[in-house]
């Protein structure tokens, strides 16, 4: 969901296409790849080791929970709050445990 | 291996300030912000304010690293700095930490569920990139800042309820957060704030092993420090992870704790 | 309240009962805790979760939290590749 | 009752506390100057290998192994101590080494120790994301593996306490007082303490024990690192290791490489990071292991090996007739331990070893002035 009305602050509107589980999605310029999910309504980013319970996106500061991890192009234990969406970026959760595919 | 006089760690309003300070005193700085954007909290309130610091600092003396995260500090004021991707090394004559704060999370069942969100990180996803969880809110937390109720009033969210920290049983949900129980009854939203306060982020300065010493007030550690300095060598302190206080404080504080790194390295090379 | 349903590091999946098992067992400080719930191993480093357990030693043991002592941090506070570190090298 | 006052509530303390605490008549107080397993146990990699090119080290290892195979049972342990038996795979760099490994694989094998040399195909097949062209030979022996070292210490600490042995945290011994060559009182932080028994099992520290005595027990720390990554799935089944190269790599059950280094020679106490060391075990394990490169480092640490001058241990009784000391484990207090703790009730209780093959003069003190004992050569 965006917000519609904000401020003083005039928003880029670039539209980024992106890939979720296979889902065409879209985002904007200003986005990371965490604030593109949120804003289609992809709440549940992970699921934990030990009790697969699931688990959003929480920290936003840095010093990661690991929560937000998740498999971008291939590549797993991306941090979904630090990297900013790209055109065609295939986004999936990491499967079973937090893994790396090599 | 990179050389500094100055690596300031941290790019909210204290170390914008420390950095326009360095850029006036020539002082050969980086200054690290893990954000993709500088300004800390008060981006989320003030934009212009952060803007007037980013205008003043010069280039020519300060570098900037932004997405960055000082992540080891080792012997010898070396810091290792990362996006998570690169490995930044760095060897410094002095640090400012101005950290600032964080928010703070508290305990509940089922407290990881998501859509539960720190007061920060919704503000975050609300001003950086306009986005948000959903229509009606409820807040749980004992410090509810006045510039939060507006920003969700600017969004068009509706608060369902404030709820006081003790008087929450659990939160519930299949697979998302749905609700809250309470000891007043059941309430449902579409997502649920934490805004409880902060808490200092002074894990560099405890990887430094800096002195600390718990504020009774604050409920935290902050650090023993004499004229900006902690009791490591080098390794100085400004803003709120020094103590809390308002972000004109923390300006006065960023260009100061400058001031007496300036006169310590001047001291340092007299020596020599 | 469920104990096993406060999250208290989501990362390394440590609840509300795994501390209170600590300190029944007798222990008293952070590093202990720590070291057997593994509560603060995670990249955050405790960040989110070691207030909770400072207030839970305090109510358990009725200490005061100024006398509880946080943990050391070590690094890495964010993560590196091994490929980034190796590169420097050369 | 006796009183037995153990120093050093690690790994050795534990055991030698536990098995102590099966005997009749024995009150037992393990103290502790800080946190639990703030030293070398907390820090360890927890590999345990059979492995060595000492029989002395290889009989030790092996009744070490025995009991963590049923670690649970002996402890009545609830939850698991993790052992996984998925072998310790050794390279070595060249024909030298490769010599030595043969030797050693004799030795081992004529101890009973599983261990022989892999083809490089078999250890592709061990190992797929090897890159078998950086190695000369391979030695492996499947009933070598590691554990988790803070699953163990707890089920040691609650086994102990259920035997009725008193723990001390944050105690840190003072002075003692000796009688006639016999330790008769121990002044700690907290208290003063009347002993009829006294077992040092400090680590590297234990010098420092010895020196109130004036015992000189020659033991040195020596730091060595280690570095934890972020969880991956499962890639690596054995610990892999190189003597020549001085590094090892294991992945743990629940995800995260361990990987570490052997020490800077410089003897010290410290348990500052470095970091060299990220950049120096990075090029090793990418070297080897080239697939590795996305792998996120999440943590690293130190800790110290308590060094002897023969890279052996030293458990021995000393001039101060009750007074036992247990160190010099050099880089593998924490695998022997089982043994460890049995051969202190052996020398406490007036006993021969209690360890088939294993001859308690070996590991006396004593050997330092009398006679060059057989130097262990494989270790990082």
């Amino acid at each position: 969901m965006r917000i519609k009305r904000q401020g003083i602050f005039v928003f880029p509107q670039k539209q980024i296409n992106f890939t979720f589980e296979g889902k065409n999605l879209s985002g904007i310029k200003t986005d990371t790849i965490a604030s593109a999910l949120l804003a289609n309504g992809i709440f549940v980013f992970s699921y934990s080791r030990k009790t697969n319970r699931p688990q959003g996106y929480t920290c936003s500061t840095d010093f990661c929970t690991g929560s937000c991890l998740m498999t971008v192009n291939g590549v797993n234990n991306v941090q979904t709050c630090k990297t900013l969406l790209k055109q065609d970026m295939k986004i999936e959760r990491n499967r079973g445990p937090k893994h790396v595919t090599l | 291996m990179l050389h500094y006089d100055l690596v300031i760690i941290g790019g909210g309003v204290t170390g914008l300030s420390a950095a326009v300070e360095a850029s006036n005193l020539k002082m050969k700085t980086l200054l690290v912000e893990q954000g993709f954007t500088l300004g800390g909290h008060t981006r989320f309130f003030n934009e212009g304010y952060v803007q007037s610091f980013v205008r003043k600092i010069n280039n020519n003396y300060v570098d900037l690293l932004l997405n960055h995260s000082v992540v080891g500090v080792y012997d010898d004021l070396v810091l290792s700095i990362s996006d998570g991707n690169d490995f930044v090394k760095v060897q410094t004559k002095s640090i400012l930490v101005s950290t600032g704060s964080y928010q703070k999370r508290i305990s509940f069942p089922n407290n990881d569920l998501p859509n539960i969100y720190g007061y920060l990180t919704l503000l975050e996803m609300i001003k950086l990139h306009q986005v948000k969880p959903g229509n009606n809110v409820i807040i749980v937390g004992d410090e509810i800042h006045e510039m939060l109720i507006e920003t969700l009033e600017n969004s068009d969210i509706n608060i369902v309820k404030i709820i006081d920290k003790t008087d929450l049983i659990e939160a519930y949900g299949d697979e998302v957060y749905q609700g809250i129980t309470t000891k007043k009854g059941n309430f449902q939203s579409d997502f649920l704030i934490v805004s409880d306060g902060n808490l200092p982020h002074n894990e560099i300065l405890r990887m430094l092993n800096c002195e600390m010493v718990f504020d009774q007030e604050e409920q935290s550690w902050f650090p023993k420090s004499v004229d900006y300095m902690t009791s490591i060598k080098g390794v100085f302190v400004a803003g709120n992870v020094k103590s809390f206080k308002n972000a004109e404080e923390n300006v006065f504080d960023g260009s100061s704790a400058v001031k007496a790194i300036f006169n310590y390295l001047g001291e340092m090379h007299g020596k020599k | 309240m469920e104990k096993n349903k406060i999250i208290i590091c989501p990362y390394e999946e440590v609840t509300m009962a795994d501390i209170h098992k600590c300190l029944e067992m007798g222990f008293t400080t952070v590093e202990d805790i720590k070291r057997l719930t593994r509560v603060g191993m995670g990249p955050c480093q405790g960040r989110d979760c070691i207030h909770i357990v400072v207030d839970e030693i305090s109510k358990f043991n009725h200490i005061k939290k100024s006398d509880i002592e946080l943990m050391h941090i070590r690094p890495n506070l964010a993560n590196i590749p091994l490929k980034a570190l190796m590169e420097h090298k050369k | 009752m006796k009183k037995v006052m153990i120093i050093g509530a690690g790994i050795s303390g534990l055991f030698a506390a536990f098995n102590l605490s099966k005997e009749k008549d024995l009150d037992i107080t393990v103290i502790d100057k800080g946190y639990f397993l703030n030293g070398a146990t907390g820090r360890n990699g927890a590999g345990i290998r059979m492995q060595w090119s000492s029989k002395l080290n290889c009989l030790l290892s092996k009744y070490s192994v025995e009991f963590f195979e049923n670690g649970e049972e002996h402890l009545k342990y609830k939850d698991s101590i993790e052992f996984k038996q998925k072998g310790y795979l050794l390279l070595s760099n060249d024909e030298e080494e490769h010599q030595q490994f043969i030797k050693n694989i004799k030795l081992q094998n004529s101890l009973g120790i599983p261990s022989k040399l892999l083809t490089k195909d078999e250890v592709k097949k061990l190992v797929p994301i090897i890159d078998e062209t950086k190695f000369y030979s391979a030695a492996f022996c499947h009933k070598d593996g590691h554990l988790n070292p803070f699953k163990v210490s707890e089920a040691l600490f609650l086994a102990c306490k259920e035997n009725g042995v008193k723990f001390h945290f944050y105690e840190e011994l003072e002075d003692v007082k000796i009688q006639t060559n016999k330790v008769s009182k121990v002044i700690t932080s907290k208290a003063t303490y009347e002993v009829d028994y006294l077992i040092g099992t400090a680590g590297s520290f234990t010098k420092e024990l010895g020196v109130l005595m004036n015992i000189d027990i020659p033991v040195y720390p020596e730091k060595h690192e280690i570095l934890a990554t972020m969880p991956v799935s499962k890639m690596i089944e054995p610990m892999i290791m190189s003597f020549s190269k001085n590094f090892y790599i294991q992945q743990v059950p629940h995800g995260p490489l361990i990987m570490g280094e052997g020490g800077n020679h410089h003897s010290t106490h410290s348990q500052d990071s470095s970091i060299e060391f990220l950049e120096s075990i990075s090029s090793k394990v990418l070297n080897i292991l080239p697939t590795l490169g996305d792998v996120k480092v999440q943590r690293q640490w130190a800790g110290s090996y308590d060094m002897s001058p023969d890279r052996n241990p030293i458990i021995s009784k000393t001039k101060i007739e009750n007074f036992i000391v247990a160190c010099g484990f050099s880089g593998r207090g924490f695998m022997i331990a089982p043994a460890t703790g049995v051969l202190i009730r052996d020398l406490l209780l007036n006993q021969e070893s209690s360890i088939e093959g294993i001859n308690l003069e070996d590991l006396s003190i004593n050997r330092f002035e009398q006679r060059t004992n057989e130097v262990e050569l494989s270790f990082v």
